[in-house]
Parts: C-alpha cells; structure tokens; sequence
C-alpha cells in the first residue's frame, strides 16, 4: 500500500481532489458531499505533504502519464518549488473547506452546496494539475478547469453583482488564458515538443546552434528569432492577466468582493499564486533568466509596473469602505512584491519571491477569514458597520490585527520575512530606489490595515456589532490556526524560506539539493 | 490553393461583418457560418476530426446557445458610446506583434518545421507500433498518449455542467434566497441614503 | 413548435437516426474521425430536437434531471477510474508485475476472449472514449434543461 | 519581403486578422453577447493557427488506410506473442525502477528503430528526412489537432458558463449592455 | 545565583516578564492576586539582573542564542555587554517600581481594563530587556518593533477619540520611521558587511577600509539610523512623544522614562558603538549631521517645553530634550561623549520617572494637571514635590544630581571633538531646564494658594497652612525611591564609568 502510494504520489494528489468531485456530484446529499470533501482535502494535504517530504529527499521525481514518455506523453515533473506549493494549495483548501461551514450555508442555498463542494474540489484540482505538470498544453487545461470552478464559485455570491463579476472575471480570464494559448502555440511551431524541459533543451540549441529561418541557417543566439519574442510576450500578458499586475488587474477587486467569503478565502490565498508560479515555470524552467531579464528588459518592465501597481493599488486599498474590496486592492499590491522578488532573478530575489507566495497566501487567507466571520455575524463587511466589533467579537478582531500586522510586515510575523528578503535582495542588487519604494509603500498597508483595527476597537459600536456574538467555533479555529502559522512561519522559517531558497536554486540552474 | 484562399477571404469578410453588425440575432447566425467556414478550412488542412467537432460545436451548440440567450435576453445590441481608439490601438499592438512574431516561422507546410521533425519517430509511426493498428491517429493521440489532458477536458466540460447547472437551476430555497437578499439590498438603500 | 405536425412526424423519424449516428461515432473513432466527444454532442443534440419540438416536460420524462446530472459525474467517474484501474492492476512484464502508471492502459491487456474483446491500449482508449460520451451527452443535455428551464417560453408551455 | 515569404505566411496572417477581429470585438464591445461571440471567433482563431501549423505540404489526414493498419496488425500481434508489453514502458526516474526500466527502454528503441526501417523500405520518391511518412503517403501532424479538440471543448465550456451568467445578469438588471449595468450599480 | 551560569541568567531574565505575562492573564479576574504576580517577578527579575550585572561588569560576556530560526544567517541572539547591561538594570529596577506604582495609580484612578495594561506591560519589559542583551541588528529590530506594538494599547487605555488619535500618531511615527529608514539601514549594512551582529570596535570600519562604502555613504547610513530609531525622538520625527501623553501617567513613566525611548537611544549608542565603531565615526566625521539635528533639537524641544502649560506636555518636551543629548554623544562619539551618553540613560531614566510619577501623584491626589493651577500645591504635597524638586536638579545636570555627571562627561566629549559650538548648546540647554523646570516646584512651595477661601480655611484646621494631602502611598514611596536614587546616582557615578569603560576601549 505505502508503495503504491509512494510511486503514484505525483499523480494521486491530483487525482484524488478530481474523482471526489464527481462523487459529490453522485452522492447528492449535501452532508455526505461535504464529509467527502473535508476527507478528500485533508488526504490531498497528506499527500502532498508526503511529496515534499518525498522531493527534498531524493530530489526531482517525474512521472509519466500513462506510461507514455515525454515528448509523447504528458509529464508530471515535481521539483521542491511545486511541491512547495502544491503542500500550501492543499494545506490552505483543506482548512478554508473545514472553515466554510457556518459561512457556506449562510450565504449558499443548501441545495446547491453539494455541487459547491464539488466545485471547490475541481478548483483545487485544476490549481494542483497546474503546478504539478511539465507539459505546457495540460497547463493550459488544468488552468481552464481550475478557471471555470471559479467563475462558478465567484457567482454563487449573495448579490446580483456576484454573477456580473464573475462574467467580468470570466471574459478577462479567458482572454489571458487565449493569450497563454497563443504564446504555446508560437512555442510548439518554433520547437516541435510541449514538454516544458524538452522545449528548454530545444531552445539551447537553437542558442548555440541557431534557428533555421527559410532554410537557411540563422546565427547562434535566438534573441533574433522573433517568433519567441512574441511566444514569450504572449505567455507573459496571458499569465499577467491571471495574476492581476497591476493594468490588467481590473477584473480581481469584483471578484474578490462579490463572491462568497469561503470562495474569497481560498481564491485569494491560492489562485493568482499559481499563475505566478507558472510565470516563473516559463521564465527560469522554459526561457531562461539571460533571455528574460538581460536580451529583454523585463526586469525593468516588472519593476516599474510592481511598483507603480503597488503604489496605485494600495492607495485605491486605503479609500474603500468595503473591507473585502481593500483586501482585493491589497492583493493586487502584494503581487507587485512577488514579482519585484522575481524579476531580480537571483538566489535572494527569486526567495524572497516564493517565500512571499506562501506568506501571503497565509496572511490574506487568514485575514479574509476573518473578515468571513464578521461578515457573518455581522452581516455586512463594511467598515461603518464593523465599528466597534472588537467589544463583542473579541478572537476575530484580534485575528484580524494579527494577520494584519502580517501584512504590514512587523516582525515575528511572516509578513516580515518576505519584505526583509526582498530587501536584502534588492540591496544586493543595488537597486536602492527600489528598496526604499518598497519600504514607503509598506506603509501604506498600515493605514488601511490600522484604520479596520481602530474602527474595531476604538468607535462606539454600530447597531450591528451591538447585536453580534462571536463566530462559531469551527470558524474561529480555523482562522486562528491560518493567522497563528502566519505567526508560526514569521520565527520558525527554517521550512518556508529552506524550501524556498531550493527551489530557487533549482530554477537558477544549481542541482537539486 | 484557390479553394483555401476563398475561405480565407470568405473568414476575414465574415468575421468583419460580425464586428459591425449591431443585430445579435444575425450575429449570432454569422458566428455560426464562420465557424463552419473555418470547419471547412480545417477539412482542408488534414485534420477532419478538429473540423467535424468545430462543426458540432461552434455552428450547432454554440449558436444553439446564444440563441437560447438571446432568446432571455433580448436581441438589439446598444450602439455603444465609448470611444473605439482605445481598443483599436490594444488590438493593433497586439496583431502587429503576432505578424512581426510570423515573420520568423517556418513556412505554411514546410516539411523541415520542427513541428513536424521534432518527435522521432512521428506519432504516426510510433501509434502504429504501440497501437497495433489504431487507424485513427487522432484518437490514439487524444485518448492514450495525452489521455491525461482528455481527462481535463473531461474535467472540464464536467465543470461546465456542474457550473451552468448551480448558476441556472431554480430550487425553490432559491426563491427565499432572492427574496432575503432583495430585502437586504433595500435596507442598504435605506441606510445609504 | 409543437403545433406543427409536420415538424412532430419529421422529428421523430430522425431521432432514431441521429442516435444512431451517434453511437456509430461513438463506437467508430478509433477508425475514422470522431470520438466521445462528437459522439456525446450528437447524442445530446437528439435529446435536444426532441425536448424543442415535444417540450421540456416529454424529454425529462424520457432523461429525467437526476438522472442526467448523476450521468455527468458518471462519466468523468469511468474515465478517472480507468486510470485508476490501470495503476492497481499493474503491467505484466517479463512475467513479474511491475507498476503500471496513471492511464497506462498496458496494464489493461488480458487474455479474456482473445480478439472478441478489445484488450490493452484499445480498452484502454474505449473506456475513456465511453466515459467522455456519457459526459458530453449528459452535459449538453444539462445545459439544454437549464436555458429551458429559464425561459418563460418553456415554462408557460409546460403549465399549458 | 520576398513573395516567398508572403506566399509561406499570408495565411498566418489572416489568422492573425481574424484573431484580433475577435479580440476587438471582446474589448470594444458592452453587449455581453457581442463579448462572448467575440470570444468564439477569437477561439476558433486560435485554432486555426494550430491547425495551420501543423499542416505539411502534400500531406494527408492522420487515418491510417485500414489496408496499412491491417498489415501492422498481424505484425503486431506477433509482436505482442513475443513480449506482452509492445510499447515504450514507464520509464519513471524515480530510484527503485530505473534498473528495470533502462533496460527495457533499451529494447523498446532497439525495435523502434527496426520498425521505422521497416517502415521507410518501401517507401517510394525522397523520403524527406523526418516527416512523418508511412508507405509512401506524408500524413499532416496530428498532434495540433489533438491539443484542438481539447482547446475547443475547453471553448464551448467557457461559452455555456459565460452564456448561462447572461442569463441571470439579464434576469437580475434586465439589460444585457455593461454600460447601464453599471450605472445601475453606480446609482445604487 | 551562585551555581547558575551567566548563560542561564539571560533566559531566566528574559523568562521572567513572559512569566508575568502569563500569570497577569491567568490570575486576570483577582487584582490582588494578579499584583502580587507582577511584584514578586519583578523583583526577582531585578535580582536575577543584578546578579548577571556583576558578571558582565567583572568582564564576562555572556551569549545565547536561539539559533537560525530565522533565515540563514539571521539569528534570534543575546549576547550581555555593559551598555545593554547598564540599560536592563535601569529598566527591571524601574519595573519593581512603576509596577508599585501603577497599582496606587490605576486603583486610585479607578482605571479600566488593568489586566491588558499589565499584560503589556510586561511585554513591554520583555521587549526591553531583550533589546538591551540583543546580539545582532536583527534581533534588535525585532525586539524594537515588538515593543512598539505592545505599547500601543497602553497609550490607547482610554480608547476614546483622544487615544485614538494620540495612538495613531504614535503608531504612525513609530512605525513608519522603523520600516522606512531604520529596516532600510539594516539591509544596507547587511549588504555591505554579510553581517549584523555586533561586534567590538564596529563591523562597517572594515567595510569603509574596502571601499564598500564611502564617507558620504557612511553619513548618510547613520542619519538613517538616527531618523530610522524613532523612539530617540530626534527632531523633526519626535511627534509621537507628545501625543502619547494621553496614556495614563505610569504608562508615560514607562514610554519617556525607561523602555520606550530609552530602547531608542540605547539603540543608537549601541549602534554607534558595535556596528559603526567611535573611530570610524569620528575619522570620517559621518555624525556630524546628526550633532547637528541632534544640537537644534535639544534647544528646540526646551524652548517649546517653556511654552506649555501642561505639566506632562511640558515632561514629554523636557524628554525631547534630554533624549538628544544621548543621540548627541553618540554623533560625536569620543571616549567621553560615549561613555556620558551611556550614563545619561540611567541618569535620566531615574530622574524622569521621578518628574512622572510626581506628575501622576498630583494628578491622582489633588486631580490638577495644569501647571498654572500647581501654585501652593507642595504645602499639601511635601513629599512629591520634594521628590520633584530633587529630580528636577538631577535633570539640569546640578550636583548632586546624576545628571550632573553625565552632562559633565557629553560636555568633555564635546570639547574633545573640538565642535565648541556643541558645549554652546549645552550651556544654554542647562539654562532652560532651569528656566522650565525649577518654576515648577518652587511656585508649588513658594506661591500662595490661589483662591484666598480655601486658604484661610486651610490657615485655620492646619498648623501653619500645611495641611498634607498627598497622592495614595503606593504612589508616593516609589517616587521618593527614586528621587533618593538619583541622588545616589551621584555618588555612584564613579562605578558606571569603570562598567562603561570597557565598551569604548575595546575598539582601541
């Protein structure tokens, strides 16, 4: 048994999550759906645990779908970067679904929850597939499932502006994801093959060798082959439009405000993190970093929109009265400073990148969760009628502050880690403009963030907050378990940046550790 | 040579004609014979099972659906006032990166494209082999060597289903849902103003 | 519609037909083009031309909703289950039993009316090919139910 | 520009135009129905640029005539006789099956090569290195059309969601146009 | 304590305050209980320092760490030297007193919420203590901004509109000065030197001998830390200390006495001292911008302190002031400027607490805050008022006040660094303490009682008019502790500057 599930690790962490999904379908009820659910997570978890226990051990593992070896078949090729984020996909989606509860059947008709369950399942799935695979097209697939859930799960929100929403998000992503199509396509006529590996070996050779245009023979490095420069700018807006960067980020606050919390908690801990890692999939595992940040200016191009959009959007945070809608804003912001990490393109960067992809998806987990109680109990979630819920709903305020002072970056919270590794990084890189840019805008997260805790603990309490009662139980643990790790993972963070830091080193061409 | 050009030609004038049209009715219909147009080209370029499903679904479900729609929704499309610059100018940036993107490529049917020498032995062969005699290369490909993204497409027309099945079905809890929600938004009104 | 005899007549005589053709490119993708896919479009478009030209309450008599909807899981179910299947049983090799991997559908060969059933890579490929018409037809008819079942066209037809 | 090359990619360019056509259509447009029909053009674009792509010269549909398939039939199923696994095996990286695996893999290639000879023997005018050739007929690349039927059943999913939130937007605001939904909104 | 190692006696001391913590919260619903908690532990805590205060001053430098649990390279470590040690004596013997003296205040104030304020409390202790033994930049950092949070409640204990906004300024500065500047600093000395820890004669002198960094750059390196450290309240970022006034007063005892801004201008000594190096900073003259700032806001806050009216206003500006005076000896870092501004922590540490918890007494037993409303006050309250004169004299740095040493020495280094106008500002700095200062108590015990009613009243019950209503007792026995302290601080002189020596002579 051990070694079955040993050899088909790869592939059961995915297909666990996508069976369940029909079987909640087949099952109908909404209590069995909803057991299926919370056991199929919690294995998801284990398994994916096990897998980056397993990754760092012997290092890379590929598995071949249906025995067929790239590049005939598809390829799912496990390295400690997805492993890493497969572990907090899962981690994350099983405690959001524990969570989702008393929240679900509030703001959900009972009757539809079974197939939100399998929604949710097929969303993870999707997110999993994605990070699993080193097949470009079953990215593309595992994108376009992951994609529809979320489309569904956005519309199930409680007002007529959920549907509307999610249509927006809907357009928005599938331009990107037609986008990303294009880019493959471009990719697969200049190399032939869709494995991710095999088109970087292909693109080395077209660098050492050169490309054959019209039959002739072109010089021996392929910046001068123009059909990559748009396969890469292609792939590049595609994976931008998922991940919300700044310009192209219209279609996340309304998602983000309008869906229904559990949808939010688990979609803005996890969704755009997977488009980043896909991003850096193609730009360190299929392009290479020469190519990206040194023919390309696109470290430059990254810099200037991380910044602007985290000036911009955390700004835009700090006006809404909506707590869910500054929370959106402040993702948009936080992408900024993953990409900022990235597009340096070192050790120090490209960890302080990952690290914050797991940081943040703990923090903004954990804070949309919070916001997940009071908007249950409180029934709204905007800030007039949150005024003074910190007398009645004492844990979940302070959740709040907690995950809040995360996300402002003090220490001992994790928030802290990743800003003090971007630092060092863009020291080390000599981009002190960059550095302090960064620091200012982390400010302004603490006006946004402190404006919600004094509106708690300081106003008289709005009628609302009168009458409110803590969260049930189920939904303050979950939360505080999500907000303690953001603790946990801001001292002890031997784990998260560790595995960070390998990842990074694989992508930057060392050997596995 | 000449059939492929009148299709292409007939593509281009079809799709133009669908971006005046303010009728969605007859856009709807426009869809559907652009669909088929490109059914038609794809038959020519080798690859009648993308033809026969491009058929059944983009000029039958597709236009059955945005017919179903229309049908809902109303079928007059508002001229719109915004002005058209803006887009035009993201789509000329992004076609002109596409044509400068083709300027490279290997040409239409060369037979030394990677595409088509890049897997040794082709697939073609290769099915032959592992197959025993599958005829249709297309099936092997899709349901065996990548019948991991089969069962995604699978997955995802499932989705699909799950997804129309939860935004449309009408439950009578449903019902009291709206009704809750109605008055929530009222109340809303009321304390806003 | 359905106040057109000739269209009631018509229909009924191609139903028969174009499920038929349905399961005939069902059955008939490993050879020509076509699959479960196709397949399940043209199954379901027949359920479709029925439910248009009977109305909605005659064709959920025939597939009712539960049905159709427990059909959608049935067939992703069957698809994921063979690979499933294929990793339990394993491949034969060198008469030991090795690992088979996800959807490796060596591991499906057997020796069980040899020539009569299909075995290996084309079980393999009928199974999933099955799984995605069950899927597809279930689907497309679902989604036909759900525009009806909005439409007051339908709705005011039913209670007539 | 030399005709050459006009002749070797005008049709990538008219792909290119119906792409943007579509795409236009998505983002110019408030209708959403116009959005989604745009959608669906700009898709079967895309589709037509992988098709187009992997079409070869002189080329033919990937079905094997049943005559040809037959004859690797009877080959094969002697093959199978002989070694009851006939394909390329998992050769999974992971520690514990690399000894086994190699060695098979070794002897899977060996008759790779043995059948692609005795593929190509026969084979009549230049065999031109590398496209895929059996018994004289140059068969198209299936492996676009393949990733197609994917793309466009992927497609068709996309359309019904985005149809069916038409549905309930029109029923909750009563106008399909984003424009006046959204000073529906504004007003609020 | 004699079987227990240095090593041991660090995690003990750090222990301790999580222990109070604890037991605060445990024992939250019986105030009886839950004081006798805080007492015992902060005696013992100042006991168990005082013993780890003898070894580090016979030489020892005990070092513990928790290991990388940060990132690599990035070590929560404590390692005792004399500075930090000298500042952990000054805030755990405060502790034992403030804590005494919170009880008198909170019970006689009839405050709310006495549970979190002395949960915080102790955190704040903790953060203290930790930032004085902190080993590395790091650790420092970390152990500033927990402080930080953990005094926020405590300056918003009344929650009101007041709080709110004083908190908010306080928070605001705090901060936002710490990420901005004091964070960016951090990084800028982890990428020029590979290290933060703290090291003996300063890590970035070999740095500058490799021409990582330039003078320019080393200047500029220290005003970010001075600006980035805003608990040193350094002008223009010193508006937070004011409006934490709005605390209640052992809170302000805490912040303007012992940990809040103490951590600040200890932070800069230190950093002066082991990551710069006083030869450095002196060869390439990177304080001079400080002494500067440092200078203009030592005259500044006196002068704006003359204006107020409000006695904690007044001692939140006089704070300002002094405060400057320790950023200023470490800007012009000689031997003596170092050694005074070390000095000046604990001379005015004492010495202002005593000028609060006077405050507090008067505001608790005869409910004025005002100084203008204090006339004749010090007949009915002899003991505080004494207590406040004393301390005022060991403020302006008059024997035999402690202050008079420490300023003696800030004044020698002055002259050493040949910045003459440096002993200038000084001078005239002492005057003003006096001019804002000395009024106080004086008009207290000189100025007749205002309203003449009262007076003939008092004239006929009392004998003499002396009729004593001072603050409850618990108030007053710890003023009077430490106004006697400050006067021993004095005589004691001697000893701190053999303990401080050590520190600017290693470098050598």
């Amino acid at each position: 048994m051990i070694e079955y599930l040993d050899f088909h690790l790869p592939v059961l962490t995915i297909v666990v999550p996508l069976i369940a999904a029909p079987l909640c379908v087949l099952l109908g009820a909404r209590t069995m759906a909803k057991l299926l659910s919370w056991v199929v997570c919690w294995i998801t978890f284990g398994l994916s645990v096990w897998l980056v226990a397993k990754v760092s051990a012997v290092g890379k593992i590929s598995y071949y779908l249906g025995g067929w070896e790239p590049p005939y078949g598809i390829e799912y090729a496990i390295d400690p970067l997805n492993a890493f984020l497969m572990t907090f996909i899962s981690g994350m989606g099983a405690i959001v679904l524990m969570y989702s509860g008393p929240s679900l059947s509030d703001e959900v008709p009972q009757s539809k929850h079974y197939m939100f369950y399998a929604l949710y399942l097929l969303c993870m799935t999707g997110l999993l597939g994605m990070c699993a695979t080193g097949d470009l097209f079953n990215v593309f697939v595992f994108l376009e499932i992951s994609s529809l859930s979320t489309y569904a799960l956005i519309s199930l929100g409680k007002t007529r502006r959920a549907p509307l929403a999610a249509f927006q998000y809907l357009i928005m992503g599938t331009i990107g994801a037609t986008f990303l199509l294009i880019g493959i396509g471009l990719l697969y006529q200049m190399t032939g093959t869709l494995n991710m590996a095999d088109i970087g070996v292909q693109l080395e050779s077209y660098r050492t060798a050169g490309v054959v245009v019209d039959g002739v023979q072109g010089p021996p490095h392929w910046e001068g082959s123009r059909t990559m420069l748009v396969a890469f700018a292609f792939l590049t807006v595609g994976l931008c439009i998922k991940m919300a960067v700044f310009p192209l980020h219209t279609w996340l606050p309304n998602s983000y405000t309008y869906a229904p919390s559990v949808v939010t908690c688990f979609v803005a801990a996890t969704a755009t993190k997977v488009s980043v890692y896909a991003f850096i999939r193609i730009v360190f595992g299929i392009f290479t970093p020469t190519f990206a940040f040194e023919l390309l200016p696109l470290d430059t191009a990254l810099w200037s929109f991380s910044l602007v959009g985290i000036f911009v959007a955390s700004i835009a945070a700090i006006y809404q009265t909506n707590i869910k809608r500054r929370l959106a804003y402040s993702s948009i912001a936080q992408i900024g400073y993953m990409l900022l990490g990235i597009s340096m393109a070192n050790q120090h960067g490209l960890t302080a990148g990952i690290v914050h992809m797991f940081n943040h998806a703990l923090i903004k987990g954990g804070l949309f969760m919070a916001v997940g109680c009071f908007a249950l109990r409180l029934g709204s979630v905007h800030l007039d009628d949150w005024r003074g819920a910190g007398k009645t709903m004492p844990w979940t305020s302070l959740a709040w502050a907690t995950g809040g002072l995360g996300l402002i970056g003090v220490p001992v919270t994790c928030g802290f880690i990743s800003k003090w590794l971007l630092l060092t990084a863009a020291m080390e890189n000599e981009l002190y403009p960059v550095a302090a840019l960064m620091l200012v805008s982390s400010l302004l997260a603490v006006i946004y963030i402190w404006q919600v805790v004094e509106v708690l603990y300081f106003s008289p309490p709005s009628e609302k907050a009168k009458k409110a009662t803590e969260a049930p139980l189920i939904m303050l643990v979950t939360t505080w378990v999500v907000v303690g790790a953001t603790v946990v993972f801001g001292v002890w963070t031997t784990w998260s940046a560790g595995l960070a830091g390998d990842a990074a080193r694989v992508l930057l061409g060392g050997g596995t550790p | 040579m000449f059939v492929s050009v009148s299709i292409l030609t007939l593509l281009a004038v079809t799709a133009i004609a669908i971006a005046r049209m303010r009728d969605l009715w007859a856009a709807v219909m426009f869809t559907g014979i652009f669909s088929f147009l490109g059914a038609s080209w794809m038959l020519i370029l080798d690859a009648p099972d993308v033809a026969f499903t491009e058929a059944a679904v983009g000029a039958g479900i597709s236009t059955f659906l945005m017919l179903g729609t229309l049908a809902l929704a109303g079928k007059k499309e508002k001229p719109t006032t915004a002005s058209p610059i803006v887009p035009l100018l993201v789509v000329g940036i992004t076609g002109a990166a596409l044509v400068y993107g083709t300027l490279d490529m290997p040409h239409f049917g060369d037979p030394a494209a990677p595409v088509q020498t890049r897997i040794e032995p082709g697939f073609v062969e290769k099915s032959q082999h592992d197959m025993h005699g599958l005829p249709n290369v297309v099936t092997a490909l899709l349901a065996s060597y990548r019948g991991y993204d089969t069962l995604g497409e699978t997955a995802v027309i499932f989705t699909a289903g799950i997804a129309v099945l939860m935004i449309l079905r009408r439950d009578p809890e449903d019902c009291d849902h709206r009704v809750t929600q109605k008055s929530a938004s009222t109340e809303k009104k009321g304390r806003s103003s | 519609m359905n106040s057109f005899p000739i269209i009631r007549v018509v229909s009924k005589l191609i139903i028969p037909y174009i499920l038929l053709f349905g399961l005939y490119v069902q059955f008939h993708g490993d050879f020509g083009p076509g699959g479960g896919f196709q397949a399940g479009v043209i199954l379901a478009s027949a359920l479709i031309l029925y439910g248009l030209v009977f109305g909605l309450p005659a064709v959920q008599e025939v597939a009712p909703p539960r049905v159709i909807e427990k059909l959608i899981a049935l067939g992703v179910l069957i698809y994921a289950g063979t690979g499933i299947a294929t990793t339990l049983i394993g491949r034969t090799h060198d008469g030991g039993q090795v690992p088979a991997n996800f959807l490796d559908y060596e591991a499906l060969n057997h020796d069980v009316l040899h020539g009569f059933l299909p075995h290996g890579q084309h079980l393999g490929i009928f199974l999933v090919e099955f799984g995605v018409g069950i899927t597809v037809t279930a689907v497309m008819t679902m989604i036909f139910y759900c525009f009806a079942g909005r439409s007051r066209l339908f709705n005011e037809k039913a209670s007539a | 520009m030399s005709s050459d090359q006009f002749f070797g990619l005008y049709n990538y360019w008219i792909v290119v135009f119906l792409m943007m056509t579509g795409f236009y259509i998505v983002i110019a447009r408030k209708n959403m129905i116009k959005t989604v029909i745009g959608l669906n053009i700009f898709q079967v674009s895309v589709v037509l640029l992988y098709i187009t792509m992997g079409k070869v010269t002189g080329g033919t549909a990937p079905v094997i005539p049943p005559a040809l398939a037959g004859q690797h039939d009877a080959h094969d199923q002697h093959d199978t006789h002989a070694a009851p696994s006939g394909h390329t095996p998992a050769a999974n990286a992971t520690a514990a099956n690399e000894t086994v695996d190699h060695g098979h893999a070794d002897h899977v290639t060996e008759l790779a090569h043995e059948l692609a000879h005795e593929l190509t023997h026969d084979a009549t005018g230049d065999a031109i290195h590398g496209v895929t050739e059996t018994a004289g007929v140059i068969y198209t690349n299936p492996l676009p059309s393949v990733l197609m039927l994917t793309a466009i059943v992927v497609g068709i999913a996309t359309t019904a969601v985005a149809l069916s939130l038409i549905v309930r937007i029109s029923e909750d605001y009563g106008t399909i146009e984003e424009d006046e939904i959204l000073q529906m909104d504004r007003r609020q | 304590m004699n079987n227990v190692t240095p090593e041991a006696m660090i995690q003990i001391c750090l222990a301790l305050p999580l222990v109070a913590l604890l037991l605060v919260v445990v024992a939250g619903r019986i105030p009886n209980l839950r004081e006798a908690c805080t007492i015992t532990v902060s005696s013992v805590l100042f006991y168990v320092t005082c013993c780890l205060a003898g070894h580090v001053f016979s030489g020892a430098r005990p070092h513990w760490s928790l290991g990388d649990v940060m990132m690599p390279g990035f070590e929560i470590a404590f390692t005792v030297e004399p500075l930090g040690m000298l500042f952990a004596l000054v805030a755990a013997g405060l502790w034992v007193l403030t804590t005494i003296y919170a009880i008198g205040y909170m019970r006689g104030h009839h405050e709310i919420n006495q549970t979190r304020f002395f949960a915080c409390f102790a955190i704040a202790i903790f953060a203290a203590l930790a930032a004085a033994f902190s080993a590395n930049l790091f650790t420092l950092f970390v152990m500033y901004e927990v402080m930080t949070l953990s005094t926020y409640p405590l300056v918003t204990h009344h929650g009101d509109e007041k709080a709110r906004n004083g908190g908010r300024v306080y928070l605001g500065i705090l901060l936002s000065t710490s990420v901005a500047f004091f964070m960016l600093a951090i990084a800028w000395t982890w990428s020029v030197t590979g290290t933060l820890d703290f090291t003996e004669g300063g890590v970035l002198a070999t740095a500058f001998s490799e021409g990582k960094i330039s003078q320019r750059q080393l200047a500029i390196l220290f005003c970010l830390f001075a600006f980035g450290i805003g608990k040193a309240a350094l002008m223009p970022f010193h508006r937070w200390l004011p409006a934490a006034m709005v605390a209640p007063t052992p809170v302000s005892a805490l912040l303007h006495a012992v940990a809040v801004v103490k951590v600040g201008v200890f932070s800069v000594l230190k950093i002066a001292v082991y990551i710069f190096g006083i030869d450095l900073i002196a060869d390439t003259h990177a304080g001079d911008w400080i002494c500067h700032v440092a200078a203009a806001s030592i005259l500044l806050a006196s002068l704006v302190a003359m204006t107020k009216d409000n006695l904690k206003a007044r001692l939140a500006y006089s704070t300002i002031s002094q405060l400057a005076y320790i950023t200023l000896g470490a800007a012009i870092a000689t031997e003596a400027s170092i050694i005074g501004g070390g000095m000046h922590i604990a001379m005015h540490a004492v010495g202002k607490i005593t000028l609060f918890f006077c405050a507090g007494a008067i505001y608790v037993g005869a409910h004025k805050s005002n100084i203008s409303d204090m006339r004749g006050l010090g007949r009915a309250m002899p003991f505080t008022f004494g207590a406040f004169l004393i301390a005022t004299i060991s403020i302006i740095g008059l024997p035999p006040g402690g202050g008079a040493w420490s300023k003696y020495f800030l004044a020698l280094g002055a002259v050493d660094s040949g910045k003459a106008f440096l002993m200038g500002a000084l001078m005239i700095s002492s005057l003003l303490n006096i001019a804002y200062l000395v009024p106080i108590p004086i008009r207290a015990f000189m100025a007749p009682v205002e309203t003449p009613e009262e007076d003939t009243q008092d004239k006929h019950s009392g004998a003499g008019g002396w009729k004593i209503k001072e603050g409850p007792l618990l108030c007053v026995v710890p003023l009077c502790i430490t106004a006697v302290g400050s006067v021993a601080l004095f005589f004691f002189a001697n000893h701190i500057y053999q303990w401080l020596l050590p520190i600017v002579q290693a470098g050598h």
